[in-house]
């Protein structure tokens, strides 16, 4: 949000209301370290640009691998910890075997991606693989992946205040509430424009919508988008919206009756008027969806469009499936997502006109999840994060799409796209990775594997006063050096 | 005095309510669809399953594949100790999470019994000294009136109001004064209609009552015999309902807790029983039962030494 | 020139029924003027009209002086100044009209109009002096006990050092005597009596009992049905051409003695050693320590003795409502069968449920008879107490008092009884009620040949009523004899002091 | 007695404005299927979020339903989960107050004990340990509240029955050899009635409004099937934009609680009682 017209005040601080609260007492393998990143206290070694689409330095100023499964990260060299001890290779290789040691270790970084880190000089440190892995610098970039000084680690666990290398020190915590932290004067990439911030944790979606409205939040993250449309009608507010690398998915269960048959699934695919659920439930807060990625990503397939709705094909197809029904199918809406249940009436709507009768039940995830990955369902509403890993959508494609995968849940298993996978994975080349991956894209929409509802939207919605925002959809970098308030 | 035997069958009581609650919480993720131990890495990461390795090694960790019986025989051993355990999510002492909640529920219930006390007398007096009147019908329906308000629906109404259209006072958080005048007030609601109704009722009876009149008498105004005998006596039945809806509040009400964005002890006990985190869920239930029932002991207590009647024990004929 | 209390045409309405109507009359100073009346006559409303403090929902008219000056058209304020001051007032139950939390000497601070922060200290002699005043001594440990610490009679006392704290020149004083025993009652009254000469107070002295005060009062006031009906010295209330309702009163009040009657040789009920602990510990003071005693057909047995003496406690053990803890209750006459005894309780209105009619209260005695019969037997037992059979569909608030107890011995008969023990049965009733029921079951006795055990703190009671009187003292019995012995030569100091008492009330009228 | 004199009253306490509120608003959710305007879920996602016009009288929700015909559907769940929590509650707890005050000695103990209990532990603790057992549904928000709901009557009737049973009329029934079924019928049963019916009253609308807190926490009713709270919950978001879907259903639920409050209070008020409220002061002040 560029307003160069008013002057920064260097006094400033701003309140950012967060959608998630730190509740592993700043395990860096779990998801706090997503908010000591947002904080601007924790950094990592290399950085995932989300504008550029590619890794580049942060704490490391360089890396090369000099072997398939060795890399060597070079430290950049004026970077102290807040707390001003050095920061070197022995720091940042602790800090890393810490989160490799976890009993639940991180996803992007854990001893099946990474073998050992160790310091080789002051300067370098050596990160081992036990595969090669052309993807390790995007695994550098994951927060999990932060680097905190050695005083963090204390028997009580993991004590952040003043111990990062960032733009902020955090300095005290309200249990439950806020973390506040004061600017890093002796940042190592130049001046912190702010004083100092206040993360809030406010997990209620209108909550923060309400907050960012009342100007108590400078920032609110995450905005539902049932508050879109009050936010945007205000003007002292300004709306940011940016492709998130999650789509609400209708999972099929693509390995019994009924839908292991393609015909059915393609038959579901075009019974539902994506737009429409996207302009009404989503409040035009997310994209009808074209295929598994969403088309800003650069292997999306940019020719993929959006499923046109085609009631009477779609019932020949049922036809032609040689379907009977006997009893309604049935359609599993997560409740942690409250947009599902609706969602999912719409589907039944939907489904009715092709002559699919279906009924919704909602179901905590939880609950559900023992019966999906046995396979015992017909259709759940669920959404995922491709890139919550790393910025790079193998461990996705594979976990979720491979017949094997861990994660598969919709049951599908198809032999060439494992295949397509399988060659991704070794892949040094970016260009013909991203290739691949579009391929195995096609391969899964081809397949109708689900039915991808819609591309949902990272919202954030920003007061008049706060400059030099920059929105990231992964929702990793909130308070940085350059933002800056006026007064 | 109380008898010893009374504090000692209350003592008891105690115990087996401790107990009793604390199994039931920790019951819930054996009856629960779904693996607890799952619902505690999700709580930790947010999305995708974690291998089975991965559960297998986090159970292990906290003994989370033991017989049920020996999980709740571990705590108990621990917690005849005093302590209440460590959160199977954060991995720190179960302590560290309750107590600043308690504090917080504390302070939240204790300023709305405060308000709705003062509110209640005031109401409760003027509606029982003008009994039958215009003053006392409204404030009788205001009574009636207030207890049928849905909380869940009023709380994003004053919202809207007070924090949107006016900024008069904070939408949420926990943090100045002013941030808890909605929940404050919202949470005194019920009470307060409760209340007023027993302050009249108490005072009515107060005003009825001949050592009142001997009072006028000897030569008390009404004033004076109001504030000297009337009141004092009819604030009787009051206290023990402030107990009561003490310790009722104490569990918290979740509903403004989530509404206000309050880290109290309603939310972080809903919240550990959703997680499956059965150690923070157990020390929340211990300690809001144990409030509970001190509170209400202590409240009984003090009826029993301070009201002559009950002391004596009326005896006729 | 003395002061004076006036009232002039003083009505008290209730919407438009006339509770007190045109009453008229003057109490001077130094004067000790007694209103009598039955139950509902409309004692209590004059004394409350006067000072001012009528319920809410009662209205009053006609002029009240106070030494010439309209206090029925003072402002609230003005009263204030008035009320305990220059008019105080006394009242039945000490304990009840006051603060249960609050020390005597908080009470006496306040008549002295000395409740503020830090006063207290410089009251502290006036309060003292007045205890001492009143025969309440240690005065200082006195003053700082509460009200539920203190006995019937310090209770009195202590209330008429309230009244008088402020000095006041008249007194109102509601049945001050009636819940005490006789020989308390005597002491307070002549307590009343030497304040009120001393102090050259004016009393208005009300009550239902001409005996206890033909010795002290100056004049009488009659009052019947809201109205004053009759006034006359004390000296003229006895002769025979007053008033219809003043005779009965004094007819009342003052009853003959009669010549007892003998008993049968069967002995139905015998208490062997029977005593009894409420407390668990056995070192704990007993309520009744080992009493012997047998009861025999038409006997009527006279059980006196003060507050808290184990009389109601030795009644519930005969009665087999209550086991004792020693010795034991021989509850089978000669031929084997259990003897049937009933009590009659003390408070007739709360003996019958307010909410169901007479009739269904009756029936719990025969609701295990077919309808019909328990019907006749219920006409029966209202035909011996002498009640219209109307009476059965009304419910308890629409009767009188003297009706309800007699209704309670009906009920009680339906049981076909042969002892009644009837637990100060009658000392909730007014003189004139309370006469009507001793000759009801004196009547029952002789007709039915029932056995009375009759319990009252009231000597007139048993001297009335008994043929043998058991005297309790700290749980103890400690005489028992024919009546005429008892009163002839008691041996116990304390049946000395009872029947003293009943002197002092008693003296056969001159007049009559 | 209390049979009669609610014979005799009945026209009184039938003809209060409250009432028949109350009558009306029963009825029309009685008949939900036949007059609403609308099916409850049948969407028109180009009409969504209307304010009140002609034909909605109510506007529309998020998906286009009609919201008028949703709180009439709604209400017929909502009423009846109230209404068969309360009669659960109303007979459990006369059933275990008159037990634990006609037979005291242990059993009265254990019920206070599982009173402090109940009343210590945080409802919403109960509801999760029962709803986690019983998965969301009707028979498990009855269940979840009925648990802990009965307590209230319970220690109203347990105090008010030993009350009665303390009288001195009583003990002169039992004198003149009332068996312990008369001493029941005559002098406990009637006393007991009328604030336990008051109480009912005022304890449905506590319920009505304790349960919608259930829907709309999300652990009560589940979608598809929608009660007022659920209705709240899903308004709430859209609040600003469209206040009616908050306000039709919040209303409904305030206007049904208060009139039953007000009903209840009339209910004690001709049979000579003190404020429905003041009776549950009393219930609350156990021991
Ligand atoms: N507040 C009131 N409202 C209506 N009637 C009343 C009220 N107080 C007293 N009465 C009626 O007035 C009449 C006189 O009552 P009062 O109390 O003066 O009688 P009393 O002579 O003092 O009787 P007792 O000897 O029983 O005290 C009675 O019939 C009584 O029912
Ligand atoms: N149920 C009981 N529990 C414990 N103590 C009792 C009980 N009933 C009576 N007492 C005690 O026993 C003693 C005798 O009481 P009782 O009622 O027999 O006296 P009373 O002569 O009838 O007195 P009153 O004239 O006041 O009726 C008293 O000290 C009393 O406090
Ligand atoms: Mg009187
Ligand atoms: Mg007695």
């Amino acid at each position: 949000t560029p307003s160069p017209d008013a002057a920064a005040d260097s006094e400033a601080r701003v309140v950012v209301a967060n959608f998630r609260a730190p509740v592993s007492n700043w395990a860096l393998e779990s998801d706090d370290a997503y908010v000591l990143s947002i904080a601007g206290c924790l950094e990592t070694l290399s950085k995932y640009d989300q504008t550029e689409k590619k890794v580049e330095p942060m704490l490391a100023t360089s890396w090369k691998q000099t072997s398939d499964t060795v890399w060597d990260f070079e430290l950049r060299k004026n970077v102290k910890f807040q707390d001003g001890t050095a920061f070197d290779a022995k720091a940042v290789a602790a800090s890393l075997n810490h989160v490799l040691e976890a009993t639940a270790p991180a996803r992007a970084v854990n001893p099946k991606t990474i073998k050992k880190v160790e310091a080789v000089d002051a300067d370098t440190v050596r990160v081992t693989t036990p595969s090669a892995d052309p993807l390790l610098p995007y695994r550098m970039a994951s927060v999990n992946a932060g680097v905190l000084s050695p005083a963090a680690y204390t028997d009580k666990g993991i004590d952040p205040m003043n111990h990062c290398t960032g733009p902020f020190a955090p300095v005290s915590e309200k249990a439950g509430q806020s973390l506040t932290l004061d600017r890093n004067e002796n940042y190592w990439d130049g001046e912190v424009k702010l004083a100092g911030g206040e993360i809030r944790y406010i997990t209620e979606g209108a909550t923060r919508a309400t907050q960012v409205q009342t100007g108590e939040a400078d920032i609110s993250m995450s905005i539902p988008a049932t508050s879109l449309a009050t936010l945007e009608a205000d003007d002292k507010i300004s709306v940011l919206k940016a492709d998130s690398p999650r789509t609400s998915t209708l999972y099929l269960n693509n390995s019994r009756a009924p839908f292991e048959n393609l015909d059915l699934r393609k038959a579901a695919t075009m019974a539902l008027d994506l737009p429409a659920m996207a302009a009404s439930v989503y409040e035009g807060a997310a994209q009808p969806a074209t295929g598994p990625f969403a088309p800003s990503e650069p292997w999306a397939n940019p020719d993929l469009a959006v499923p046109q709705v085609n009631i009477e094909e779609a019932k020949k197809l049922v036809e032609a499936s040689g379907y009977q029904q006997d009893k309604p199918l049935e359609i599993i809406a997560i409740t942690e997502r409250a947009e599902f249940a609706g969602v999912g009436s719409i589907i039944q709507e939907q489904f009715k006109q092709i002559g699919l009768q279906a009924n919704v039940v909602t179901k905590s995830y939880g609950a559900a999840e023992p019966d999906v990955l046995a396979g015992k369902y017909d259709m759940i509403l669920s959404q995922r994060n491709r890139m919550i890993d790393i910025a790079d959508p193998i461990g996705f494609l594979q976990s979720d799409y491979s017949c094997e995968g861990g994660y598969n849940l919709s049951h599908y298993c198809n032999k060439d796209y494992d295949l397509l996978v399988g060659q991704a994975l070794v892949e040094k080349d970016e260009s013909k990775r991203h290739d691949l991956y579009r391929k195995a894209g096609d391969i899964l929409a081809d397949d109708a594997a689900n039915v991808w509802l819609v591309n949902e939207q990272a919202i954030d919605a920003v007061g008049a006063k706060v400059q030099g925002y920059v929105q990231d959809p992964l929702t990793r970098y909130v308070l940085t050096k350059d933002l800056a308030k006026t007064s | 005095m109380l008898p010893l035997t009374t504090m000692l069958r209350r003592v008891l009581g105690l115990g087996a309510a401790v107990l009793l609650s604390s199994f039931a919480v920790f019951l819930v993720p054996f009856v629960s669809p779904g693996d607890p131990v799952r619902s505690l890495l999700r709580a930790r990461m947010d999305i995708g399953a974690a291998d089975e390795a991965t559960v297998q090694a986090y159970a292990q960790q906290f003994g989370l594949h033991d017989p049920m019986l020996v999980q709740f025989g571990r705590w108990l051993g621990r917690f005849a100790t005093g302590d209440m355990g460590i959160s199977h999510i954060s991995g720190t002492p179960v302590a560290d999470q309750v107590l600043p909640a308690i504090g917080v529920t504390l302070s939240l219930a204790g300023s709305a019994l405060v308000v709705a006390i003062a509110v209640s007398i005031v109401l409760g007096v003027l509606s029982a000294t003008r009994a039958g009147r215009w003053p006392d019908r409204l404030i009788t329906s205001i009574t009636h009136a207030l207890i049928a308000i849905p909380e869940y629906a009023l709380a994003p109404l004053l919202v809207l109001l007070f924090a949107v259209r006016w900024s008069l006072l904070p939408s949420a958080g926990f943090d100045s004064p002013a941030s808890l005048v909605l929940p404050v007030f919202i949470l005194a609601l019920r009470p307060i209609s409760f209340f007023t109704v027993a302050v009249r009722s108490g005072v009515c009876q107060a005003l009825d009552s001949e050592h009142v009149l001997a009072a006028r008498a000897r030569g008390l105004s009404s004033t004076q015999a109001l504030v000297r005998h009337v009141v004092p006596h009819g604030l009787l039945p009051l206290w023990t309902m402030v107990g009561v809806w003490f310790a009722g509040l104490l569990g918290g009400s979740v509903i403004v807790e989530v509404i206000f964005a309050i880290p109290g002890m309603g939310r972080l006990i809903f919240d550990s029983i959703v997680d499956a985190d059965i150690p923070v869920a157990q020390g929340g239930v211990v300690v809001v039962v144990t409030c509970a029932v001190v509170v209400t002991g202590i409240v009984d207590l003090v009826h029993k030494i301070s009201d002559p009647n009950v002391r004596i024990g009326v005896r006729h004929g | 020139m003395t002061k004076e209390l006036e009232f002039i045409d003083l009505s008290v309405s209730s919407g438009d029924q006339r509770l007190l109507s045109e009453a008229r009359g003057a109490l001077r100073a130094g004067e000790l003027v007694a209103v009598v009346g039955r139950s509902g006559s409309g004692k209590t409303l004059l004394t409350k009209a006067i000072i001012g403090l009528l319920p809410q929902q009662l209205r009053a008219e006609g002029q009240i002086l106070l030494d010439g000056q309209r206090l029925d058209q003072q402002g609230e304020k003005a009263m204030d100044q008035i009320r305990g001051r220059r008019i105080s007032m006394l009242f039945q139950q000490p304990k009840r009209v006051m603060n249960p939390r609050l020390t005597i000497r908080a009470h006496l601070l306040e008549a002295l109009g000395a409740h503020g922060w830090g006063k207290a200290r410089q009251h502290e002699e006036q309060v003292l002096s007045l205890l001492e005043e009143v025969g309440l001594a240690p005065a200082k440990q006195i003053a700082g006990k509460r009200p539920d610490q203190l006995s019937g009679g310090m209770a009195q006392r202590a209330m008429l050092a309230i009244a008088l704290a402020a000095d006041p020149e008249f007194i109102l004083a509601d049945e001050p005597t009636s819940s005490l025993d006789s020989i308390l009652k005597s002491e307070v009254l002549q307590l009343l009596r030497r304040k009120q000469q001393e102090r050259g107070v004016g009393v208005l002295f009300i009550t239902h009992d001409i005996a206890s005060i033909q010795h002290i009062a100056d004049r009488i006031v009659v009052v019947s049905d809201g109205q004053i009906v009759d006034q006359c010295p004390t000296a003229q209330i006895f002769s025979k051409d007053r008033h219809a309702k003043t005779r009965e009163l004094v007819e009342a009040s003052l009853p003959p003695l009669r010549t007892p009657r003998a008993k049968d040789s069967q002995c139905l009920l015998e208490a062997v050693d029977a005593g009894k602990n409420y407390t668990r510990r056995a070192k704990g003071p007993a309520a009744l320590k080992p009493t012997s005693l047998r009861l025999h057909g038409g006997q009527v047995l006279g059980v006196v003795g003060r507050s808290g003496s184990g009389k109601s406690t030795f009644a519930r053990l005969l009665a087999g409502l209550e086991q004792p803890t020693t010795g034991r209750i021989i509850q089978t006459h000669h031929n084997g069968e259990a003897t049937r005894v009933q009590v009659i309780a003390q408070e007739p209105y709360s003996s019958f449920d307010p909410r169901l009619s007479i009739r269904t209260s009756m029936s719990a005695a025969v609701h295990r008879l077919p309808a019909i019969q328990a019907g006749e037997r219920m006409a029966q037992a209202m035909a011996q107490v002498g009640l219209p059979g109307e009476l059965l569909d009304r419910r308890p608030g629409q009767c009188s008092g003297g009706q309800l107890q007699r209704l309670a011995i009906a009920r009680a008969l339906l049981t076909d009884p042969q002892i009644l023990i009837c637990d100060e049965s009658t000392s909730a009733l007014d003189s004139v009620a309370q006469r009507h029921i001793l000759d009801l079951l004196l009547k029952l006795r002789d007709s039915m040949g029932l056995s009375l055990v009759v319990i009252s703190h009231d000597m007139d009671v048993i001297r009335y009523a008994s043929d043998d009187v058991a005297v309790f003292y700290e749980g103890e019995l400690v005489e028992h004899r024919p009546l005429y012995e008892f009163l002839g030569n008691a041996e116990h100091q304390h049946s000395k002091d009872l029947v003293a008492a009943l002197d002092i009330t008693a003296a056969v009228p001159s007049a009559s | 007695m209390v049979y009669d004199m609610a014979r005799n009253h009945s026209k009184e306490i039938l003809l209060a404005p409250p009432a028949c509120i109350l009558l009306t608003v029963v009825i029309l959710t009685i008949a939900a299927p036949w007059i609403s305007p609308y099916d409850p879920d049948a969407q028109s996602l180009a009409d969504r979020l209307q304010g009140p016009n002609l034909s909605h009288l109510l506007g529309t929700d998020a998906l286009g339903r009609d919201t008028l015909s949703r709180v009439l559907h709604g209400g017929r769940f909502s009423l009846s989960v109230a209404l068969i929590t309360t009669l659960f509650s109303l007979l459990v707890g006369t059933a275990l107050g008159l037990l634990s005050a006609l037979r005291g000695g242990w059993l009265d103990e254990l019920f206070l004990r599982v009173n402090d209990l109940l009343l210590a532990l945080p409802e919403i603790v109960i509801a999760l340990l029962i709803i986690a057992v019983m998965g969301p549904g009707f028979f498990t928000m009855v269940l979840s509240v009925g648990v802990v709901a009965w307590t209230p009557t319970a220690r109203l009737v347990r105090s008010m029955a030993a009350q009665a049973l303390s009288t001195h009329h009583v003990e002169a029934s039992k004198h003149v050899g009332a068996s312990r079924w008369f001493i029941l019928r005559h002098h406990v049963l009637p006393f007991v009635a009328g604030p336990v019916l008051a109480q009912a009253a005022l304890r449905f609308g506590l319920l009505l409004v304790l349960l919608g807190s259930l829907s709309y926490l999300g652990i009560g009713v589940q979608p598809p099937q929608s009660d007022w709270g659920s209705m709240l919950a899903e308004a709430q978001p859209h609040a600003i934009r469209s206040p009616w879907g908050l306000i039709a259903p919040g209303a409904a639920i305030f206007l049904i609680s208060f009139c039953v409050t007000l009903l209840g209070n009339r209910i004690t008020q001709v049979l000579g009682g003190q404020d429905v409220l003041a009776t549950e002061a009393k219930a609350e002040a156990h021991d």
